[in-house]
C-alpha cells in the first residue's frame, strides 16, 4: 500500500541534505509551511539555497533559520519588506548571496522545471538591469531573455487536504507558489490541515496530484486557519 | 499646486476603466483604485497571488486570513472569481491577458518607460516582485503617482534616472495635477488637467515637454 | 453586466475569418466541441489551419470541414487513424498541409503561447526527423530542441459548465487539450453542458478562469453524455 | 519457437513493476500489462490524456463516455486518482515523474534506439502520438513487442532501420522468447528466457549480439 502520510516531523525531515535547494512556499504568511520550516531548523541541514517569494519576516521562521547562519544564497522576487530586518543585516555583512528574480519568471521557472523545460524566453525584465547577462533574442519583432529552469532539492509545501496518494487540494489564496514548487522538486512535503481518506477528493478537483509529492504530514495549524 | 487627492487621483483613474476589462492594480495608490469602481460596473480585479476576481476589503469581523492581495491586505472574492497557483497567474499576466494594469511609479520617462523598484544601481537588494512581469505583460499599463517627489522634483522626464522596470511600457499617467498619454515619438499629450490648473503651471513641474492633443 | 452566454450558434461563430488558425479540443470524441465544429462548418470560414489531436473521423465534424476544402494546413500529432479516410484522401491528393507535432510538444507550445513564452526547449523529438530543421542546443550535456508558441485565432472548446464570466471547468477526461487551448487563443468559445449561474462553481475548483473564455454557449450533448 | 504469448508476455512484464511506481502504458500489448498488475499492488497508472490513477476497463453497461485511456478505450478511475489537462499531463512525462513508460516497438537497437511510430522516411503522415514525448521523458522506457516480425525478421537490431522515436532511450525489452535488459556500452543482456529455449536459439532470431550477465 502507498502511504506518504509520515507521523512526525522529523520523518517528514529525513535525507535533506547540506547543499540543498530548498524550495519554500507560500505567499506572506499565506500558504507558507511554517511547521515544515520549523523542522528544517530543528534537523539542522545547512549551506541551503533557499527559494522563497519573501526573505522571511521578524525573527522567525526562514528569518531565524537565515539567521542561524544556515542560508547560503536566498532567490526571492521580494527580499525587502518591512519585517525583513534578519535577511538586510545579513545581506549588508556580506553573510548572504541574493539572486533577484521578478515574480512571474521565479514561478516559471520553477514550472519549468517541473515540466522538463530546460529553458524558456520572456520579455519580463528585457531592457532591465536584471536582463544583465541573460542571453536575448528577438521573436516577432520583439525582445526577449532566456531563463533557465528553477529545480530543488526538496520542495516544502502547505496545502489545505492532503491523502495517502500525496494528492493536495489548496484553500483560498494560499495556492500560490505552492503547486509549482511540488513539482518543481525531487522531495516534496507537505503540510496539511486536513488528511483525508483515499478517494474522498473529487478527481476533477485534486490541485496537486500525487505524483509530485513524496510525504504528507498533518498540521493543525489552530483556530484562525481551521 | 494642489490638484486631486490621493483620492481623487484614484477616483478620476476609476472613471476610465470599462465594464468587462480585467485589471490587476499595484500596492499603494492603486489599490485605492478598486474602491472607485462601482460593484455594479463588473471590473474583473486580478492579483498575482492567484486570484481573479477580487473584491473589496472585508469588514473587519470577516477577515479571512487565506484570502489576502498582492500587498498582503485582506480583501474578498466576489461571485464569479476563482483562484490560481502563481505559474497560472502569471501566465495570465505574460500572456496578455490583463486588460490594464496600474502601477505607481517613481519615474515615467516620455517615450514610455517605468522606473518604480529600485531607486539607484547601487540598491543593491531591491524588490522586484511582480512589476517587471506586469510591465512587460499587459495589454496596457497605466501609472498612477504624485506629480512630483516630496522635495518638488518632477516625476514625468525626459529619461529616467532610476533603473528601469520596463522600457516603453506606459500608455498614460494619471498624477494629483492631470491625466496625460504618452504618445510614441511624441511624448506626453495632456487627457485633462486638474480644475484650476493652467498648462503653464504643470509643465513648470514636469520634466518633459507637455503637448496638447 | 458581464455576459458571455450566446444563444445562437450564430452568435457564437461570428466574425472568424478566412485564414483563421482554430484551435479544436478534444481526445478523440472526449471533450471535443461537435456542435461547435458543426456551427463552423454552417459559417464558411475557409483557408483555415485546424489544430487538433487528431485528423477527424468518417465523414463529420473536422473530417467533414476539410472535405469541404476549408482547411488548408492541418497541425496534429495522430493523424492517421482507423477512422481518418478524408484526411488520407485528401493528403495523398496533396490537397492538404500537415504538420506533425508530438502531443506532448503540441500542448505544451499552445501552453506557452497562451502564458507569452515564444519558445521553449524540449528534449522530445531530439535526434528523430521531426528535429529536422529545429535549432538545437545543448542543456547540462544533454541535447534539447526549440520550439515555438502555437497560437490560435479561435479556439472551440468542450466543457462541462460554463458560467456568464466564461468560467469553465470538465468532466473526467474531457479535460484533455481543452484548457490550454482556452488560453492560446484570441477567441475561444466554449460549449458547455450545463449553464450556471456565477458563484455556483466552487472558485477553488475552476478549471479555466473566465480570462481566457470570450462566448459560452449551452449545448446539450444528449442522455449519454449528460 | 514460440515461447510466451502476448498474455504471458505482459504477465511476464508486470511482474516486474513495484508498488508505488507510476506507469504509462502505451497502445497494444502494454496496455494488457495493466490487467496483470494486481490492484492491491499499488501501482499508479497515468494516460497522457489527463488521467493518474487510471483503473481497469468497466463492465459493459459501466462504461463512461467521458472516461477514455489513450487508445480511446473506455476505462474507470482508481480511488486517489485524479484528471489533469494536456500541458499538466505531459508536464508530468516530460518532468521525468512517470516511473517507467511500456511502449510497443516496430524495433529496438542495441544501443537503446527504438523505432515504433513510421515505417519509413517515405511514410508521409505517420501518426506519432505521445510516443517521442514519453521516450525522451520517463524515468525508463521498457518496450514489450514480439521477437521477429510476421515474416521473421528480427525486431532487436543493430541499429534501426526505420525512423527513430527516441534515441538511446529503452533499457530493457519484454518478447515471446525472453527478456533483455539494454546496457550502455555492450548492447542486449539476457535477464532471462521463455521456457524451454536456448540462448543459441534465440540468437538466431536477434539481429545483434546477446550478452549472458
Amino acid at each position: 500500500m502507498i502511504n506518504k502520510i509520515v507521523q512526525s516531523m522529523a520523518d517528514a525531515m529525513a535525507g535533506i541534505k547540506d547543499g540543498s535547494t530548498v524550495l519554500i512556499g507560500g505567499f506572506g504568511a499565506v500558504g507558507q509551511p511554517d511547521q515544515l520550516i520549523e523542522a528544517l531548523i530543528e534537523q539542522g541541514a545547512k549551506d541551503l539555497v533557499c527559494v522563497a517569494n519573501n526573505a522571511g519576516n521578524g525573527r522567525v521562521g526562514l528569518a531565524k533559520l537565515m539567521e542561524l547562519g544556515r542560508v547560503r544564497k536566498i532567490i526571492c522576487s521580494f527580499p525587502r519588506s518591512a519585517g525583513s530586518v534578519v535577511f538586510e543585516e545579513l545581506y549588508r555583512a556580506g553573510k548572504i548571496e541574493l539572486e533577484i528574480v521578478p515574480q512571474g519568471t521565479m514561478a516559471e521557472r520553477m514550472r519549468a522545471a517541473g515540466a522538463g523545460v530546460p529553458a524558456f524566453f520572456t520579455a519580463t525584465s528585457v531592457g532591465t538591469i536584471l536582463a544583465h547577462g541573460k542571453e536575448e533574442r528577438e521573436f516577432n519583432g520583439r525582445r526577449y531573455v532566456m531563463e533557465h529552469a528553477l529545480k530543488g532539492d526538496v520542495a516544502l509545501v502547505e496545502a489545505w487536504e492532503g491523502d495517502r496518494w500525496g494528492n493536495l487540494t489548496y484553500r483560498s489564496s494560499g495556492r500560490n507558489f505552492n503547486p509549482v514548487m511540488a513539482m518543481a522538486a525531487d522531495l516534496t512535503i507537505a503540510q496539511v490541515s486536513h488528511i483525508r481518506e483515499l478517494g474522498e477528493l473529487v478527481p476533477e478537483n485534486v490541485h496537486t496530484p500525487g505524483i509530485f509529492v513524496n510525504r504528507v504530514i498533518h498540521v493543525d495549524r489552530g483556530p484562525a486557519w481551521a | 499646486m494642489q490638484g486631486f487627492d490621493r483620492k481623487g487621483m484614484a477616483a478620476r483613474l476609476a472613471q476610465d476603466i470599462p465594464e468587462g476589462w480585467i485589471v490587476n492594480l499595484g500596492i499603494g495608490i492603486p489599490t485605492m483604485v478598486g474602491d472607485y469602481v462601482p460593484l455594479e460596473r463588473e471590473v474583473i480585479f486580478h492579483s498575482e497571488n492567484g486570484i481573479l476576481g477580487m473584491g473589496p476589503a472585508p469588514a473587519a469581523d470577516k477577515v479571512d486570513p487565506w484570502l489576502v492581495n498582492a500587498g498582503k491586505q485582506p480583501v474578498t472574492l466576489r461571485p464569479g472569481g476563482s483562484y490560481c497557483h502563481h505559474a497560472d497567474s502569471f501566465a495570465m499576466i505574460r500572456g496578455g491577458h490583463i486588460d490594464l494594469c496600474v502601477l505607481g511609479a517613481f519615474e515615467v520617462a516620455a517615450n514610455g518607460d517605468i522606473a518604480n523598484w529600485a531607486t539607484s544601481e547601487n540598491d543593491t537588494a531591491p524588490a522586484v516582485g511582480g512589476a517587471m512581469d506586469l510591465g512587460a505583460g499587459a495589454k496596457r499599463l497605466w501609472v498612477i503617482m504624485e506629480h512630483t517627489t516630496k522635495d518638488g522634483r518632477p516625476k514625468l522626464v525626459e529619461q529616467c534616472g532610476y533603473p528601469l522596470t520596463t522600457p516603453a511600457a506606459v500608455k498614460r499617467v494619471y498624477t494629483n495635477l492631470g491625466v496625460f498619454d504618452v504618445v510614441p515619438g511624441k511624448g506626453f499629450v495632456v487627457v485633462d488637467l486638474a480644475p484650476g490648473l493652467t498648462l503653464e503651471q504643470v509643465q513648470s513641474v514636469t520634466g518633459a515637454p507637455l503637448h496638447t492633443q
